[in-house]
């Protein structure tokens, strides 16, 4: 690496080293990871999804495989918000240097801004990522991200109650996604993460039935990802805020692909799930492909395509 | 955890749909006996997590069923082929509260990690005795070998075709200090209901990461939500909601 | 195989001897797929979507590949049904003697029903398959299938001219199919087939730019199979129509789980693309797999999961 | 087009990022020089298209070029491998109006098909002449094989490292009585511009299917449309929109 700063990219006024951001849900609170190594060596990463109250989630089995992915059905199961603050995050604290994305989920406006307001004072947290998108926790996959009024609302009010960037986490399994993505824009978003997961569904042959319990849940890992740059590139047109882009990243070239269809920064979820050193690999390779591919900043290539 | 290489060593079918994988490689991860490891397989999303058999130096045995495609393919390796492993994966049996005369219950593949357990509780000067359940006698595997140990180490199966007629709760001796039992729930819930002892159970789910990442695996217990893959698979009969 | 009909469903009226569809646009107008297989052992097979004009379609590149899939922007292309009636069918009907499902396209309501009027006479077509759902033709993916009143419209038109099956392709790029299921339903539709293509997107890492020449295309094959079996599932609980499930669809197996899910009959597409026997592979593995899962008569497991 | 099994024979590098694969297995369904295979690869989707370098009997010969984690992993392939392959897809070049004195032109990877087509020429009693152009000596393959066949082999590279530095029209020869040609669209269209007598120009597109069923690889022609994979590849000077 010539250049050291080549890696580097800005989220809302704050600078990664690289793009490489864990997406929430499936790097807990880091210091897991922080076992198998350094997790410093991360752009940031997304904590899991933290709800106003405790939250044990849905019923088992919550995991089905599928061709390339996976499907989760967990249900934002979380301590709860100040069970959080009191144990989680002084354990991440311990081996996490950085600005770190803080995931809340809820499921009013008002719990939203409760949550958001009850972490805004801690100091580890750099960027908000307002999920408004998770399949698992209504029927039928229903989600507040879904309608843009419903969207502006949530936006509106975690806005009001913090001044650090509000990163807006939408689902794919709509219609329109740019159209929810200006409305969160238009409610005060500093920056859209996207996709969350495709609602899928498995049958055990077997048993006939479902596999997962609560019927359908959330599909994610390598099937997704022409889908997820669709949106990031859909997005990345249509509002005037920095993208996380992610669904199914789990290479180097992915992350410049990511990048070139207008992402920002890069989320990498079921990956870290299959191979937990996934980040840091991707990490590493990142230089070799750029220097592969001809791009000498990474920065350079943002909405490239 | 660590994410090693395994090479496949040998792979031989020993009951029906059930082969036992002979590993190559770096077990120093294996601290318990009711540890697994994590197997990633080609054209495959998820690992395969499976019981550790046994686990000692450069060698570590596995006994896996064939359930679908990826056992499938397991069943099918050679010797030699290398395999993407996460090693070491949870918490395993505590033998430390075993008593001097513990009782091994192992329904079906839940046999499978009963002989490291055994041979660690007799390695600590404990006499151990054994019931394994299966469907029919085609099914049974394991008994000689714990046996060998000198394991003291009954059989019943559900068709009678095999020692005792009926479940492992029909096979348990009179007296033992403590129950270890690895197998399918409604097995492991009648084995709870019907011991007087404590116990410890090693518990089965479908998993997304097996080391705790993902929360696909949680289940409630008397001491708060625990990941069966991480906090498990082994949980005391104190903690479990039945 | 005990017994011969095991494999029987009933489609609109009509009886399949097994539920096996090659999809629309993976197929031509079969004689091709003559040359490879006796393609009477189909249950039936869905022409290449037929529009009033001919159309060229898309440039190129069309083809884009995906882990488990690939994305096509083929746009339609067809000799328009003037054509399709003097030289295709002529052609079809040497080689294929079952009533054959009619695929059309179009841009109002009044093209639809004049394309389906223009084919009405034809003894062949036992079915019309309405496509208001391919992304390929407008931009950004935009389709009458992504809305409850354009769909009532077109279905209404073309139920106005045929009383032959009507059957309505959706699209899954949507927030809710099964109300667009429903408005076909209530617009007077003899069924529902889903899914269409999921929109997609690939770029190239050499030139930069997206594989495709139209930017955005329609991503199908194995990858897609959770989002198509989630789809069928809604659609068949939500109107009380039989459903043709596809997407994804490669497998004996895959065929099981898509009618347990809900779906009367089964489409391939992709599969057919990768593998030119892949339909015949599919039936002469069906009875085996009945009998795996303990099914005797494949029609008692429609909508059984 | 016939869906069959080739085994591996042999496979070399035969100039940079190109390599000659020997395949073994039933070849009666390759009719004409210029027609392709379509290999499918574990792991990938979509088949790969590769031209006939050779065949006959029970050997056949491709060469390719590493271009992505397909033809990277083809590169890997031990002699045994087995490939699931359909066989026999496209037209080909028609020989029959060549005239006495056929040229070929083989621009980069396109020089591959131009030894069976040369091979055909040749026993129809034909002088052949050739020009292969690549873009650097590094590239050049295919050139001693055919001039061993006794045709008037010229090389033509883009930086002068070999033959005559330029493209495939700068080392054409001044009387010939048809072209073939095979290469990137921007050198046949330059040959298409400088030839005066008749052509025929072999494509490369994108496909999803190479027999003909998904319209991935159409393209407007004067006697309607037509489909590179199953039409084509060989379209002739007369039918090209250029």
């Amino acid at each position: 690496m010539v250049n050291p700063g080549r890696l580097t990219v800005d989220l809302c006024g704050i600078e990664l080293d690289n793009p490489i951001i864990p997406a929430s849900g499936t790097f807990g609170f880091g210091y897991e990871f922080a076992e198998y190594y350094d997790i410093n060596i991360l752009g940031t990463f997304s904590f899991k999804g933290t709800t106003k109250e405790p939250r044990f989630g849905n019923p088992l089995p919550r995991i089905a495989e599928c061709t390339a992915g996976m499907i989760n059905s967990v249900g934002l199961q979380n301590p709860g918000v100040h069970e959080v603050i009191a144990h989680e995050l002084p354990r991440m604290k311990e081996v996490f240097h950085k600005p770190v994305m803080a995931n809340v989920g809820g499921f009013s406006p008002e719990e939203y801004a409760y949550t958001v307001s009850a972490l805004d004072g801690e100091d580890s947290i750099g960027w908000f990522e307002i999920n408004i998108s998770c399949p698992n926790v209504h029927a039928g996959g229903a989600v507040t991200g879904s309608d843009c009024r419903a969207t502006g609302e949530v936006v509106g009010a975690v806005r009001a109650v913090t001044k650090k960037p509000v990163i807006v986490k939408l689902s794919p399994n709509v219609t329109d996604i740019a159209e929810i993505a200006r409305a969160a824009e238009a409610a005060g978003a500093d920056g859209i993460s996207l996709i969350n997961t495709l609602l899928g569904m498995r049958i055990d042959l077997r048993r006939k039935k479902p596999v997962i319990a609560n019927v359908m849940g959330g599909f994610s890992g390598p099937a997704v990802f022409p889908v997820a740059l669709r949106c990031v590139y859909q997005v990345s047109r249509a509002v005037g805020l920095p993208v996380v882009g992610m669904g199914g990243v789990s290479s180097a070239e992915d992350v410049i692909e990511m990048m070139l269809a207008g992402a920002t920064a890069v989320g990498v979820g079921a990956a870290n799930l299959r191979d937990p050193y996934a980040c840091r690999d991707i990490i590493e390779a990142l230089p070799a492909a750029l220097d592969k591919y001809g791009i000498n900043e990474i920065k350079d290539i943002i909405g490239g395509a | 955890m660590v994410k090693t290489v395994y090479t496949v060593a040998g792979n031989e079918k020993i009951a029906r749909d059930v082969y036992r994988m002979e590993l190559c490689g770096d077990t120093s991860m294996i601290t318990a006996p009711g540890q697994f490891i994590n197997i990633a397989l080609e054209g495959k999303y998820l690992r395969r997590p499976i019981s550790v058999h046994d686990a000692s130096g450069d060698a570590l045995t596995i006994i896996y069923k064939v359930v679908g495609g990826g056992t499938e393919d397991m069943s099918r390796m050679a010797k030699g082929t290398r395999l993407d492993v996460l090693s070491g994966l949870g918490n395993g049996f505590d033998t430390s509260v075993s008593g001097d005369t513990p009782l091994l219950l192992g329904g079906g593949l839940g046999a499978a990690p009963m002989y490291m357990l055994a041979k660690k509780l007799i390695a600590e000067g404990k006499r151990v005795s054994a019931v394994f359940g299966f469907a029919s006698a085609d099914d049974v595997f394991g008994t000689d070998e714990l046996r060998s140990l000198g394991v003291d180490t009954a059989v019943a199966t559900v068709d009678g075709t095999a020692g005792v007629r009926g479940f492992v709760t029909d096979g348990m001796p009179e007296e033992y200090t403590y129950a270890y039992s690895c197998g399918p729930e409604p097995m492991m819930k009648a084995v709870y209901k019907k011991i007087k002892t404590g116990g410890q159970f090693s518990f089965e789910a479908r998993m997304g990461c097996g080391f705790g990442a993902c929360l696909g695996c949680s289940c409630k217990t008397v001491t708060g939500c625990k990941r069966i893959c991480r906090d498990g698979p082994v949980l005391t009969k104190e903690e479990i909601l039945w």
